[in-house]
């Protein structure tokens, strides 16, 4: 009797009980809400309740301890309650001025036995929150980069722009592993993208153990995949490597056909994407930056062009103007020009709806 | 226990360190009494010390995922094993659990402490708060633990795992009325009624592929919806916005900071109503008659601009609901989708009928006609947007596109046309010698 | 020798031979023109010459005695030249004030028979000029529609705007008669396009004789077109009608393949194309109305649709807004809206490119 | 000679009616003497006739082509039957000649009377002025008078045929320097080096499909080669557009008409120049600073926005030349396309080697990989812009594009990417286990 007192299907907790009091009592009731400093959002309720939300930065891969540390904090200013942003953020809630100082002192004096800081308070307004990401070679079969490091490189040396709100508008940072891109990655103002530039290996000899060959043929979106005989007569596959896009669909659905490699891998960057609907509508970011080395552990490569992007944007856009409407208004190539980088071949758009994407008329700029 | 330069590395810089919070786990597992801890000690060490290998060769060290899983569910789980457990042999297994996170994640830190003491029992003491999906994560324990650990999450913190596999994922919403105030509708309310609702379809895979919904409060799009969701959905409203002209002069006075103090980091001059809110607006709708604030409404794209710029003046209306976006996902196979509008407004109120009733049309049809691996977004191109529209019964409506088509290439039906297709050639050829 | 007495590689004639004086002496001398009146254009050189140009609409199809009579105008008033425009209007250029007036009486003065005018004056600025458009059923063999008859319905209740200079921008209109688009109606502010609605019809027992069969297969863009044999043995093809789009293309290439029919064939209208670079891009025209029937010889209901769109665009549009851009201006829910015309599902694109047309954003319009 | 209902509705209106004056034709040709006429004095009427009755059944009656020519040249004849040759026998046959118009059209009246008489005594005395292509078009007359025609053309007339099939078709261009001030260089001229040099291009087909030239003077697009030629020249410059200040000031004033007059049949109130020019510039690089316009040329898109509405005060630069588009195109078989930018700049000054040696390339390119009816646009989709522009020659530039591409999907090469593409599935498992 494997389902005997057996409890499924709960779904999650009602939200209602993790909430604090304030939030219970003024929930929908809400007014307005005022960014005290970076970090430090104060909500009004019209019924006069005021919630004071202190913003810290985290790497969303924890451990217990530092869990309970958060705890611990939250017991102590937060009547035990505690939460997390959509981007990873944990933020603290507390209903009074005076608890607000307190919080914000002791979140700021703690850190970690290597020295970074453990409660980063930023990450609202103008400025660049926490980079989403995903699991690299801490967890997943698939990376083309590491996700972890990449994300701490990027985001210590964005650092000022998470404490501060200097920029014109939000600046969203991603990061993926691989193309399948665990996130929103593809309409971020800047997504960075772990990916191959090898065609898969075929392991031809267990390749028909290991796999059902025609899902793997049927994976490839490009058709670079037939069906082929091993000399010892094992049913296999060839792979037509000019063909191949190296997105690693292949590899998804069949493990003899690994793609990773230490010259292949590397990452490339994407600008001007965005979510929201202000103003202009969603977009998709771009290609800029077609492929920097995997130069572990703290890419200096990747973290240089994500410098040089930010900067540019910071200096050329409008206030409330996002990098790909910046982008747009100044025109690519001179987005390209004022952030230092180079146009190449790679960033012309050769897949699907390609056409969409070319210049049918003379309006441009030398 | 490895030497680990690179790792060390990642210790240095302001940014909180990964590193050096798994290294204070690995003390902490080494001191730990062994009733404390029911799997491998030294697991947190081993990660790191494959994760340094991994940075020298430039690879990942995971194997392709197995099955595995809770009994008669088919997700939640991620079956994940090292190609170096020899060397590893702590994180040999190292599977992944999805624990299906509260709304909008607020947490009491009773759960969460509850969920620490768990995993530092029967699992490697790693976590990610939170899963790209939205999911509480669970990084790495063994096969054998996943039950007592689906026990556990049952019968002592009363909730749930998520999705993985072909099924509908974890839903997640934005933060909403709990803090927002800009919410059009309780996405709180709305994702935990759909997440329980459809508990069949998260656990127990009978899709082509995997399904996300994704819940906005508003087009500000704190969740990302439309970017990541197979069905997306964004509060909006369809009166007019609500203006308070005194705290619009409060603004036009300087008296309040724009943004609700967004910009504070710079000096960008005095605030200039006219160039930064009703210029910037898109539709082009607002002006100033004196010193009154007009908008015309009808003409009003909701954008959130002039409300994020003014949120003391200005509010959403208040006939409020939802407008239902479909088909959004990642790059893989087609490339990425944006999701496409396809109910521009529908209300929004438990039990939430109506929209029960939409999301179940358009799994239908994704079920009969969707091939395997074939997302939502993917199915809509491949039977065009007019058949899927059709099919699921919702009328035409120009707001469904960005512009009409340009190619003349209609697929007319045989019954949309006079007399039929079946046309003898010989009566053509009466009138028409060769 | 066939060859023998035979010129051939002439080319035409130099430009230069064709130049009334006054071209030929202040060639690439302009400094800028003023259109004194609708149809009056006057150009001034640095030399300090001046030239004024009378428009006047024609029917592109003239007999050899209109021709004629153009000569004898262009004889009397411009020293022997004249000019068409790229949109098939006459030109006549002459160099005083005084011959601009007199030949501005007389071309006003002469109309047809029928009781049309002959060389009605205007087409300039921010109007409408001629409609340019394609054979029909005067020549071509492949036309869903007649071209010069619809032309003359439309361009009769368009005089006005031909004859004024009351619209926004400029505003053209052009006509095709099948989806082979003799012209640049797919850029055009408003375009008419005859197309047929039913798939071809096989003329089984002649096609192999007529046809080099693998050619009309491999013509369809949709594959709709497979090998297929007659009950007695011989080649044909079989049609699979519902994949058909009917866009002729097979019967261009096999005349075994008709698909005119009286009740399927008719007109398709598309709007907000545009190909100057002035302000914004060149673009694409929409389909707005999916179909209407040929009624011959006036078209009144193509008539009323052109009508209704420029109406609507003479009265909402800024200026120097051209068609599109106030589509986009306003959005093109409204546009329907304003116009008069009704969305179907026709108008959904469900071609090659369509995702590109999707609306991913909340920005719309109730 | 037939009831026309239908046509007879057509010489109503202000409109010039075709039916009036191909209805004055048939009266003159049934009152020539014989020696004026030589083919079928009742083709005008016949050809009426056939159209109402094509009015009447909703088709046309023409057949097919048929393939008929004058010797050496394979294009500039369109060969057409009537279906109903026995009721109409005048038109029985009815072949159009593409006579090549003198670029921009201009003629003398010598030249039009000799044509128009060798083609009342040879055709049908009907004829397009002019063809969508730019030819002048002699409609409808038969296959034995096609060397004739052709013989006069070329010893009376001095002039060729045009261009049909697979083939260089007849260039054409605007009206440039010979009449207005905006043109930045000699369409004329170079339309016809092109069209002289490219002779036998033009008459001996030998190329995959249609290939067509057509030059605008500057962005504005009067012979609209943007929208219809696979190579698309459009005159631009490099260096400031030049201003006269003093002529600003009038315009500002009122002293002088907006956009030379284009708007006059509508009040429009005082021109404004903020809200006319300066806030429509789509590159926003123009201001004003006192009563001087300022105009930030290197952000400067040249889409003459601000020349046309203020010509007596603006112009072009003086370093003029010419943007090279490529691929313009009806829908069948792909949809429609719009020429692509491929030379963002380049001179254009006699001889011209540096465009010819362009065309040339591409030619090549065309004729080596192009299928049999495929059009340039066509091949650039199919090999996609990349290995075109590697192909012909061309270094990659950000003009080429709206966008960089959104999708990862890039194809690398072999040799771009270090160690290569061969690689020991035994040297992987060596670190990675199955
Ligand atoms: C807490 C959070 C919701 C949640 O459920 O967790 C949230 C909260 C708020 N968002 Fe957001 N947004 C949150 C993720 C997002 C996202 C999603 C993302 O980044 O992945 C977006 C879409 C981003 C994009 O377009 O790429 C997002 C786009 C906005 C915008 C539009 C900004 C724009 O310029 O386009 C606003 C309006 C504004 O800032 O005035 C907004 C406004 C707000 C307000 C002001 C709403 C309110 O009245 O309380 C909240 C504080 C803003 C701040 O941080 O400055 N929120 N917001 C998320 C915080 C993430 C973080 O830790 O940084
Ligand atoms: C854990 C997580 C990344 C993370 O670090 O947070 C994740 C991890 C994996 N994703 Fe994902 N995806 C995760 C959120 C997403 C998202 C974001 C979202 O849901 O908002 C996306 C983009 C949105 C979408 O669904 O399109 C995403 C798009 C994919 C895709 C591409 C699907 C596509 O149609 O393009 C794949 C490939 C596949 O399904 O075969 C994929 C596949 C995978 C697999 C299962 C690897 C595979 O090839 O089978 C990864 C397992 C890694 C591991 O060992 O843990 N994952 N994946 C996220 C789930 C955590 C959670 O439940 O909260
Ligand atoms: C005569 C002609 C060139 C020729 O070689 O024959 C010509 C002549 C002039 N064009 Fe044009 N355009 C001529 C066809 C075109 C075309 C092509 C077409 O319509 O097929 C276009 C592109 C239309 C489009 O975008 O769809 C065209 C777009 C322009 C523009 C841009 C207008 C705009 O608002 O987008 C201008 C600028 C202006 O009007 O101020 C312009 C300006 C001019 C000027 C003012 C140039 C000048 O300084 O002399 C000439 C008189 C304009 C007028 O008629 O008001 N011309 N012009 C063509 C007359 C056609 C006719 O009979 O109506
Ligand atoms: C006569 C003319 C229409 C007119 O009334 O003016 C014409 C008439 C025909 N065109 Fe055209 N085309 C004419 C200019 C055009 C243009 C406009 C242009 O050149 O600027 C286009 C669009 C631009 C382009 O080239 O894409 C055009 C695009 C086509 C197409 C579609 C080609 C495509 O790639 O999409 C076809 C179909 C074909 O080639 O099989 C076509 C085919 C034809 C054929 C030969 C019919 C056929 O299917 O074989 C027509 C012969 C009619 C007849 O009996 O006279 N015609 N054709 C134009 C040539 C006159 C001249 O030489 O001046
Ligand atoms: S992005 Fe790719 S490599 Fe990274 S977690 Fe997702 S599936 Fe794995
Ligand atoms: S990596 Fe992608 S493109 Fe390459 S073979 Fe595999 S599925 Fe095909
Ligand atoms: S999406 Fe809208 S309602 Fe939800 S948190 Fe963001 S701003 Fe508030
Ligand atoms: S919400 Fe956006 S579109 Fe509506 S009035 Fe405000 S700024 Fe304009
Ligand atoms: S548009 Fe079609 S029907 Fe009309 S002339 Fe061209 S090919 Fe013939
Ligand atoms: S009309 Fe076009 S779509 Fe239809 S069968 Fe012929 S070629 Fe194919
Ligand atoms: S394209 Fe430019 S140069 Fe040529 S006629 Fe038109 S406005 Fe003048
Ligand atoms: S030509 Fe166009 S882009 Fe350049 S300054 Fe004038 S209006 Fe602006």
């Amino acid at each position: 009797k494997p389902q005997e007192n057996r409890l499924t299907d709960l779904g999650p907790r009602h939200f209602w009980e993790f909430f604090p009091p304030v939030i219970q009592e003024n929930y929908g009731k809400w007014l307005y809400h005022d960014i005290l400093e970076p970090g430090i959002l104060a909500h009004v309720s019209e019924t006069g309740a005021k919630v004071y939300t202190v913003r810290c930065g985290a790497a969303r891969f924890m451990t217990v301890q530092h869990v309970r540390e958060i705890c611990e904090i939250a017991d102590k200013y937060c009547k035990g309650y505690v939460r997390f942003t959509t981007r990873n953020n944990i933020e603290f809630l507390v209903d009074s001025i005076e608890g607000l100082e307190a919080l914000k002192k002791d979140l700021e004096s703690r850190k970690f036995a290597g020295g970074s800081f453990k409660f980063p308070i930023g990450g609202t307004g103008a400025g660049i929150s926490n980079i989403v990401h995903t699991q690299g070679y801490i967890h997943c079969h698939t990376p083309a980069t590491d996700a972890s490091s990449m994300v701490k490189a990027v985001s210590d040396e964005l650092f000022e722009y998470f404490k501060g709100m200097t920029l014109p508008a939000k600046l969203r940072v991603s990061m993926a592993c691989c193309l399948n891109m665990c996130g929103a990655v593809h309409c971020s103002d800047i997504a960075l993208l772990g990916y191959h530039r090898k065609p898969p290996i075929v392991d031809h000899e267990y390749i028909s153990k290991l796999c059902e060959i025609p899902l793997a043929i049927a994976a490839c979106p490009v058709g670079a995949i037939s069906p082929d005989k091993t000399e010892s007569g094992k049913k296999t596959v060839k792979i037509k490597s000019e063909r191949c896009m190296f997105c690693g669909n292949c590899y998804t659905m069949c493990q003899a056909l690994p793609l990773s490699d230490q010259e292949g891998d590397g990452v490339t960057i994407l600008a001007g994407g965005k979510i929201s609907n202000r103003i202009s509508d969603p977009k998709f970011s771009k290609v800029v930056v077609p492929w920097l080395p995997n130069s572990f552990p703290r890419f200096p490569e990747v973290v240089e062009n994500v410098k040089k992007i930010v900067e540019a944007y910071a200096k050329g856009a409008n206030k409330y103007e996002r990098l790909g409407d910046w982008a747009e208004r100044i025109g690519w190539e001179r987005f390209f020009e004022q952030c230092g980088l180079e146009f190449t071949e790679h960033l012309i758009d050769d897949y699907r709806l390609a056409y969409d994407t070319w210049r049918t008329s003379t309006q441009f700029k030398f | 226990k490895y030497e680990i330069p690179k790792l060390d590395e990642l210790e240095k810089g302001p940014w909180p360190s990964f590193v050096s919070d798994a290294k204070q786990e690995a003390l902490r597992r080494r001191k730990l009494s062994d009733d404390q801890i029911l799997t491998h000690r030294d697991a947190v060490e081993d990660l790191l010390g494959q994760l340094e290998l991994s940075f020298d060769e430039g690879e990942t060290h995971w194997k392709h995922g197995g099955i595995v899983g809770v009994f008669g569910y088919g997700g939640g789980v991620i079956g994940r094993y090292s190609d170096l457990a020899e060397k590893y042999p702590s994180i040999a297994m190292f599977h992944t659990i999805r624990v299906n996170q509260p709304a909008s994640k607020f947490y009491s830190t009773d759960f969460l402490k509850t969920i620490c003491d768990m995993w530092e029992y029967r699992g490697s003491g790693l976590m990610n708060l939170h899963g790209s999906t939205g999911d509480l994560v669970l990084l790495g324990t063994t096969t054998e633990q996943l039950e007592p650990i689906f026990y556990e999450l049952g019968h002592v913190l009363d909730t749930d795992i998520g999705g993985s596999g072909s099924n509908l994922r974890t839903p997640a919403c934005c933060i909403g009325k709990a803090r927002c105030e800009y919410a059009c509708y309780d996405t709180q309310a709305l994702c935990y009624e759909l997440t329980n609702y459809y508990q069949d379809e998260l656990h127990r895979p009978a899709f082509p592929y995997k399904f996300k919904f994704k819940f906005d409060g508003c087009p500000n799009g704190c969740v990302a919806s439309i970017a990541r969701s197979d069905m997306s959905f964004i509060g909006t409203w369809r009166d007019d916005i609500r203006i308070d002209q005194d705290a619009v002069k409060a603004y036009i006075a300087g008296d309040i900071v724009p943004n609700a103090g967004a910009h504070k980091g710079r000096d960008w001059g005095k605030f200039d109503i006219q160039k930064e809110v009703i210029d910037l607006c898109p539709s082009k709708c607002m002006s100033l008659e004196g010193d009154q604030l007009v908008i015309d409404n009808s003409e009003c794209v909701r954008c959130m601009h002039c409300i994020n710029t003014m949120p003391k003046a200005l509010k959403p209306g208040v006939d409020t609901g939802i407008s239902i976006l479909l088909g959004a996902k990642a790059p893989i196979l087609d490339g990425a989708q944006m999701a496409t509008l396809m109910i521009p407004f529908m209300k929004a109120e438990a039990p939430y009928d109506n929209i029960k009733e939409f999301v179940e049309k358009v799994w239908e049809f994704w079920m009969e006609e969707g091939k395997n691996r074939e997302r939502l977004g993917e199915l809509m191109q491949r039977v065009t947007l007019p058949k899927f529209i059709e099919t699921i019964g919702l009328p035409p409506a120009p707001q469904m596109v960005k512009a009409p088509r340009s190619n003349p290439y209609i697929f007319w039906k045989e019954e949309d046309v006079k007399g039929g297709w079946n046309r003898d050639i010989n009566d053509y050829r009466s009138r028409h010698k060769r």
